[in-house]
């Protein structure tokens, strides 16, 4: 049994002492006593952490998990990454890999140049739904039947987050949006279009997998699907698509912490979670 | 090599290839589609790449992406074709990604789309217009050159009678000189160095580094295009020394007009031929010399009066402007139009110099 | 020289036959073709220009020497552009249906001769082994091995049958007295091909 | 049993917290098991609550791997720390 | 037993009499014997026979079928059809019907403004597989995913017929074709894009079913998919999609009389014929 | 009814439902969201159909679409959406089925987007640049008009300070008159009668009637865009009369230059102001005649330089053009670029009138 | 049983064929079950063999369901009538 | 006045209130705001021009009667156009960050009254509150009842601690003495809602 050791910026990190509820640990600085730090802040290839994303999106916690497939698997001098229109359009400024920002929708068909001239490269594009579901679905399934050898990453939040919150091909029966105030309807709206699961109905893709970003649990088996994909492409297998269902709460207009229940009590029904093809 | 005869869209495929183009894509549409044809027989051959792309759209994009990779890269269509491309052509223009765009047009329809662009933003496109299948092979080469030199994407605008007419051609590769290096192209090399590379039409640069924003950026592309106006402008005159009418046409009319104006000098008229080469940017100064001694400026153009803007901005009200074409298409066959022939063009010069006389 | 046909009826290739032939003969060769945009079977037409020298004439041509005519429909607009004297080497079917004019017409029974050889799709190919012969502008050797270079890898199997019509059209007439004026003062000696089939 | 174990608790680790990068969204709150965050009622720099630290945390990372500002840094002790509850 | 009545222009239809093998029946005009006409040669709508379109071309048969399920399910004053760009566009000469020649591709799009403002017509879109898989694929899962009361027909040649034979996105493995001229490899060129499969898994798709032209089994069927499909989208199930298989021996580098055995042989093993989905 | 305060985007809305718009497609995009939203949100309450479309291209299309059936309809975008649309916007002029284009772009860069599109073929868009948003509220209700009138499609060429501008203003329907029966509008009635209708763009016609094929056709609609050249252009000219200096500028530009220019003509400097209303047809012999007594125009733009060819072109070298603007994007704040304020331009016409002195 | 049945051709019907409008595609050759069209060795106006009829044709419609040309019509006999083969 | 902030501090909704406010209270009103494209977070600011005759004025201003100002940030673009001796209405928590200036300052201790009132993400109706007061442009009344129609369907949640927060804002300052020029005689009185928060 050891005894706790005095609070404060020396000791930060260790129980301040005393009885119970009341007592806080310090938290600007790392621990005094002996440990192994488990986790830093930002991922590896990261430049900064500040981005003006919203409180509570989603998208953050996926980029970081890109890039940490990408340096785990010693991609980081190979990769390029193209990327769309929408709020994570930010990790360009982000992230030390090359990146090419490009039209709404048609980073498939780019990445598509990009790879075929650079064979040898790590090609992926990062796209959110309404860039991929929406404006460039074309794009998505034809790369995906032609079997490129890149990796596409779909950030679902269901909603156009960048323009305010309308209605994407992907948002879910019932979702309110800015275009469908009292929720989508399926009689006037339709409904969402199932991207993944038209990706693995295509001969040309090798591995499509639907990740999230609401707990814990998912956000490490999201990591494992980007590693997956990224080691089937850079193989030369054919086409990978990762989808990741991330929180907008904005979009959403809901609270910050109602985000990861939205997730799994509406998008989750709609989107099932887990590996949907596997070569 | 001695003389082919070649295809016209085979002909500019072998002087794409002989200028280093190796990745190609495109969509069909006639008359574009023999150059696609010629360059997924050709590419392959060099170890190229040619995309039988699954839309314009994707065509063009996938070209902005193989040019962004650094390689010399081309797509190309023909009107409704090119003007899904519009988008993708501004965005390369404003990003800096160069590719060739062959617009093998249908008739002479397009000027405007090809010289003021229906895309977004503040960009020009460099556009050739040769006369005939020997000029787009000479074109081509350049343009390839000019699109790495400028890093902007350019066009040729041909025609059906570019795309489709046989004539012996020689495809010799032709050395414009050096060129700085592709250091901007991505291939993810600098990765995890902190010099990673981007390409991003707003220029926001990275954490810690950051560009220069879209309003700058933009400036400094604006300047760009300023200083290309200035030096890239390219044309042929023919006898307009001393013409009393010059007759102004472009691409495929400008060996037809010729013809007239040659046959007119022979008969002792004081006529001569203008014909701009680059489009954009439209060799004003040149014109406004060629015209100097004129009295009238006949402007044959195979559509409802496109570049007769240019003609006008060029002589700045010194010289009276006629028109001299009109709408024409040729469906069934995919010629310039029933007017685009030596007879009309000569009936209507004859009419006209009849008419303006001073 | 002008080329005129329907669509479908092996003019485009006829056209490329005899163009190929005379590059390969030595001679500077442009030429032109039309054809429908998104339709099918309409008018197609090619013209071919012959030369020595330089070559840079208009691809849509004002007149022509001679013409090859596979089909009656779109004759007119090969009679507009013919010079007086002309030549025009016709399948005998479309004869009795061409006004008189101001030409000398070579009536070749190409749809017939075809079937003799067992050719029957190949009369186009009949026409013009006639019009070279007749007009002296290519041998038939030129224009068998330029048919030969021309049929994509996915035809060979026309290759024996288009060379018998070939030779049959080339054996079935006897030539101009006065041959083809290309190498002639004009900048460009125009010899137009033309079928209206 | 001993009752006197229910009041103690078991410090595995402990993280860091960028407070002023938090945007108070609470998604650390509910992604923590042990339930050793919770909001501040002060505001930081731009205006948001923060999460806070007690003792009891596991060194999960759980914290670290959902917050979108990446505000967390995660330490595992070499030996546990104990305390009353 | 009846005795043969004499050959000639009245007596047509009915055999010349004679033994065997050399007897030919005079068909330039309609038996004098009693007889019933089963079947004539234009459909009801269809305004002429003649068209520019290749021997052995599927297409004029499909154009028949369509409108002989218009007329018969009485929808002939309420028809109003889209149609792309193809060979098949000469259809807009040829029927009695409304139609809008669209752009490439964007027929479902345009047939949804048509649709949403008059909403008790009969709304269809005619297209080919290079104008609906290739240019226009976004388009039609859009309007298949929002349910859209339209019925779509694709006719599947596998091939780009009206520019002359290049590959599109469904032509099928090992198919030559002028941009494909070793045939389709799935290494370079990627695998065909089964479009009516991605239809029926999208929510607002009601009825979806692949038919073709090459023999009268198969004509039969293709027209009995074409109802049931007017059917439904007029009676506002939702969307609905007919493929049809069509020839194209001029894309196909083949004999007009091999286009059926193409059809079945190759294009039936990437395309398998039937309903796939009837709610 | 009372004037109410609404946004521009709002206004605009409520102008196109008075003036009997009931289809309208969008795609979301920053200036333009705000009026697909507004769109969204009122068009149900009068039965209308919004459609939240999946991209601009099926945003337009929809639009021809329900123009082709009749109905009054709308789409928009702005910059790179416009982009896509433009072989629609082509497509729809060829074919005649009107519809609206509401362009909110981004700023005064797309003025050749707008003017000479990126369509194939010879077409013109007509288009309407309004100062306010009290003109827009005007201008859309005409712009609804003139395109059933015209069988044409037609812009609004608005920008950010139109469309997020909050002012008072009060929609009142107006009448423009009778217009002639859509008896062209497709509703499949007329099926089996021999007589059913056909919309196509090469007017190829039905068989035992066949239509006048493309060649024709163009050519007909070609005279019709002289036409409207002639019959609708639109202006404001503000103390031109007499003027020494005339400044040109159009759109929500228009009222920052009005400002600096009254207050020169406050202090006596002989300056005038003109503004063309309809970009497309430019107001040419209007601008000519306001340049009448000038010694110097001059052109303010937010853009690198695009109008200034229409202001070249129309007093055709009589007095000398000058740029008074440039690129400039206010990135982040999407007002119109940091030189659209009237220091700026108060500054820059002082500085021209010193340096133009003749 | 009757040898001489073997030799009787049963037809059923008949077909009208507009050979001009014929493209020769020989789809019609193919999908007539009894066998009972062939093509000729002349050619029409536009340069194709066409189809020919001989006896025993049974109605079925197939000829004209396949025809992309619209060449065919098709009518039922009341009472077959059967001839020698 | 010209209102300026951070994104997400509810300045756009506060000069919506405003000017919505002047506009039932029968005034011309013209407002403009800015901020972000395709980014979050940035700049936000609105201008409010109330007039009481026919109002055509620029948009965007190039001067300002008064300001609001919720975050020092983006204070120069304020400082530049503010007239002298303008009337600036800000967050007490900003006010140390100010510099000094030809301006009547006039702090309000926002956040500090929102949270007292309960509505601590409501400081910006806050500050509304206190320069509608201040300023005697706009009534409370009129304020709340603006707020109320603007607060979307999906936010009613807000209704009542917005509320509470712009009577709060009120309460808690004295008028001015000379209230806002409007109706003077420029051609259009201006007055500018800055808020760079
Ligand atoms: C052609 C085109 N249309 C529209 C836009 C405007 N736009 C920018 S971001 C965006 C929304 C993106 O939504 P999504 O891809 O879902 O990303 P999110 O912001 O939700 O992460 C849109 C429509 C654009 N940039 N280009
Ligand atoms: C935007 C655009 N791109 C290309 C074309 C050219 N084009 C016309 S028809 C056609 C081929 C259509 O193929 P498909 O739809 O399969 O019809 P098919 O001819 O095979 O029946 C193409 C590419 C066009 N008209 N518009
Ligand atoms: S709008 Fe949505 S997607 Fe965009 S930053 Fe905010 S929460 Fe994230
Ligand atoms: S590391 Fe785990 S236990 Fe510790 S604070 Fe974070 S979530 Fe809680
Ligand atoms: S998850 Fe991060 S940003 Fe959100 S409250 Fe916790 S520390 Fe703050
Ligand atoms: S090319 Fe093919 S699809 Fe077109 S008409 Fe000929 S056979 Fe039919
Ligand atoms: S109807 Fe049947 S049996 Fe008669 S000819 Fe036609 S296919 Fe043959
Ligand atoms: S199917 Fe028709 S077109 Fe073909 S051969 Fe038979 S009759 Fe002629
Ligand atoms: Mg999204
Ligand atoms: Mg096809």
């Amino acid at each position: 049994m050891t005894t706790p050791s005095p609070a404060g910026p020396t000791g930060a990190g260790v129980p301040a002492g005393g009885p119970a509820a009341a007592v806080l640990i310090a938290t600007d600085a790392p621990p005094t006593v002996p440990n192994r730090k488990v986790a830093g802040a930002l991922a590896p290839l990261q430049l900064s952490g500040e981005h003006h994303l919203c409180p509570g999106c989603g998208h953050p916690v996926a980029w970081r998990l890109l890039l940490e497939a990408i340096a785990e698997l010693g991609l980081a001098n190979r990769a390029i990454g193209v990327v769309g229109h929408g709020c994570y359009t930010n990790i360009v400024s982000l992230a030390d890999i090359d990146f090419l920002q490009c039209l709404h929708g048609r980073a498939p068909a780019v990445a598509t140049g990009v790879k075929r001239v650079q064979p040898d490269t790590a090609v992926f594009t990062l796209q959110g739904d309404g860039d991929l579901a929406s404006e460039g679905l074309a794009e998505v399934l034809h790369a995906a039947a032609r079997g490129e050898r890149i990796t596409t990453i779909m950030l679902n939040n269901g909603v156009f987050g960048d323009t305010g919150g309308q209605m994407t091909a992907a948002s879910v029966v019932g979702q309110r949006t800015k275009t469908s105030l009292d929720g989508r309807q399926p009689e006037a709206h339709g409904y969402p279009v199932p991207v993944a699961e038209l990706v693995a109905t295509l001969q040309g893709s090798v591995y499509v997998a639907r990740g999230a970003v609401h707990n814990a649990g998912s956000v490490a088996k999201t990591k494992r699907y980007l590693k997956r994909a990224f080691e089937l492409a850079t193989s030369g297998a054919g086409f990978t698509f990762v989808e990741v269902l991330t929180m907008c709460p904005t979009g959403w207009f809901l609270p910050t912490a109602d985000g990861p229940d939205y997730i799994q009590d509406t998008f989750e029904q709609t989107y099932p979670l887990g590996a949907l093809k596997d070569v | 090599m001695a003389p082919q005869l070649l295809q016209g869209s085979d002909a500019v495929a072998q002087a794409a290839i002989a200028a280093g183009c190796r990745f190609f894509a495109g969509y069909p549409m006639l008359p574009f589609t023999d150059l696609l044809e010629s360059m997924a027989r050709r590419l392959p051959e060099v170890d190229g790449v040619c995309m039988n792309a699954e839309s314009e759209i994707e065509a063009v994009n996938m070209a902005l992406g193989a040019g962004a990779a650094g390689a010399r890269a081309g797509t190309g269509s023909c009107g409704q074709g090119i003007a899904l491309m519009q988008e993708a052509i501004a965005e390369a223009a404003l990003n800096e990604v160069p590719f060739v765009v062959f617009n093998m047009a249908r008739g002479q329809q397009d000027y405007f789309q090809a010289t003021r662009g229906g895309g977004w933003g503040d960009y020009r496109t460099l556009c050739f217009a040769p006369k005939d299948v020997s000029e787009a092979v000479e074109h081509t080469q350049l343009l390839f050159h000019l699109a790495d030199q400028y890093r902007a994407p350019v066009m040729l605008y041909g025609d059906y009678l570019i795309a489709h007419t046989y004539m012996s051609v020689d495809v010799v590769p032709i050395d414009f000189g050096p060129l700085p290096p592709k250091d901007w192209a991505l291939d993810g090399s600098l990765g995890g160095t902190g010099k990673s590379r981007q390409i991003w039409t707003w220029a926001m640069g990275k954490a810690g580094d950051p560009g220069p924003g879209p309003d700058l950026h933009w400036q400094r592309i604006a300047e760009k295009f300023e200083e290309m106006a200035r030096v890239e402008t390219r044309w042929e005159s023919i006898d307009c020394e001393g013409a009393e009418t010059v007759v102004v046409s472009f691409g495929t009319a400008g060996p037809f007009v010729e013809q007239v104006v040659g046959e007119l000098r022979a008969d002792g008229v004081r006529i001569g031929a203008f014909r701009p080469i680059t489009l954009w940017p439209f060799p004003e100064a040149a014109l406004a010399e060629a015209c100097r001694s004129a009295d009238r400026v006949l402007v044959f153009e195979v559509n409802a009066g496109q570049m007769i803007d240019d003609v006008r901005l060029a002589v700045a009200g010194r010289v009276p402007v006629s028109p001299l074409g009109r709408v024409s298409i040729d469906f069934s066959g995919m010629r310039q139009g029933e007017i685009l022939t030596v007879p009309w063009i000569r009936d209507r010069v004859h009419q006209a110099i009849k008419e303006v006389k001073v | 020289m002008l080329l005129t046909g329907i669509g479908g009826q092996g003019v485009q290739l006829a056209a490329k036959t005899l163009a190929m032939a005379a590059t390969a003969e030595g001679h500077q060769v442009l030429m032109s073709s039309h054809y429908g945009g998104e339709m099918r079977g309409g008018q197609t037409e090619a013209s071919v220009v012959i030369a020595d020298e330089g070559l840079r004439s208009v691809p849509i041509l004002e007149s022509v020497w001679s013409a090859y005519v596979m089909h009656a429909r779109y004759w007119p607009a090969v009679a507009d552009r013919l010079r007086p004297g002309g030549v025009v080497v016709a399948n005998s079917t479309v004869v009795d249906e061409l006004p008189t004019g101001d030409f000398r017409l070579f009536p070749v029974p190409a749809g017939q001769l075809a079937v003799e050889v067992g050719a029957v799709m190949s009369s186009g190919f009949v026409l013009l082994g006639a019009y070279g012969a007749i007009t002296g502008l290519v041998g038939v050797e030129a224009l068998v091995s330029a048919m030969r270079e021309l049929v994509p890898p996915y035809r060979t199997q026309h290759l024996v049958v288009n060379e018998a019509a070939l030779r049959a059209g080339a054996g079935a007439v006897t030539a101009l007295d006065a041959p083809a004026p290309f190498g002639a003062p004009a900048r460009s000696a125009r010899a137009s091909v033309g079928t209206a089939g | 049993m001993n009752t006197q174990a229910k009041t103690r608790v078991v410090t595995r680790g402990t993280v860091t917290i960028d407070v002023d990068q938090c945007k108070g969204c609470e998604l650390c709150i509910a992604a923590c098991r042990p339930g050793v965050l919770e909001m501040s009622t002060e505001l930081n720099e731009t205006g948001y609550r923060f999460p806070l630290l007690s003792p009891g945390c596991t060194a999960c990372r759980a914290c670290r791997d959902v917050c979108p500002d990446y505000c967390f840094e995660v330490f595992k002790f070499d030996v546990p720390i104990e305390t009353d509850s």
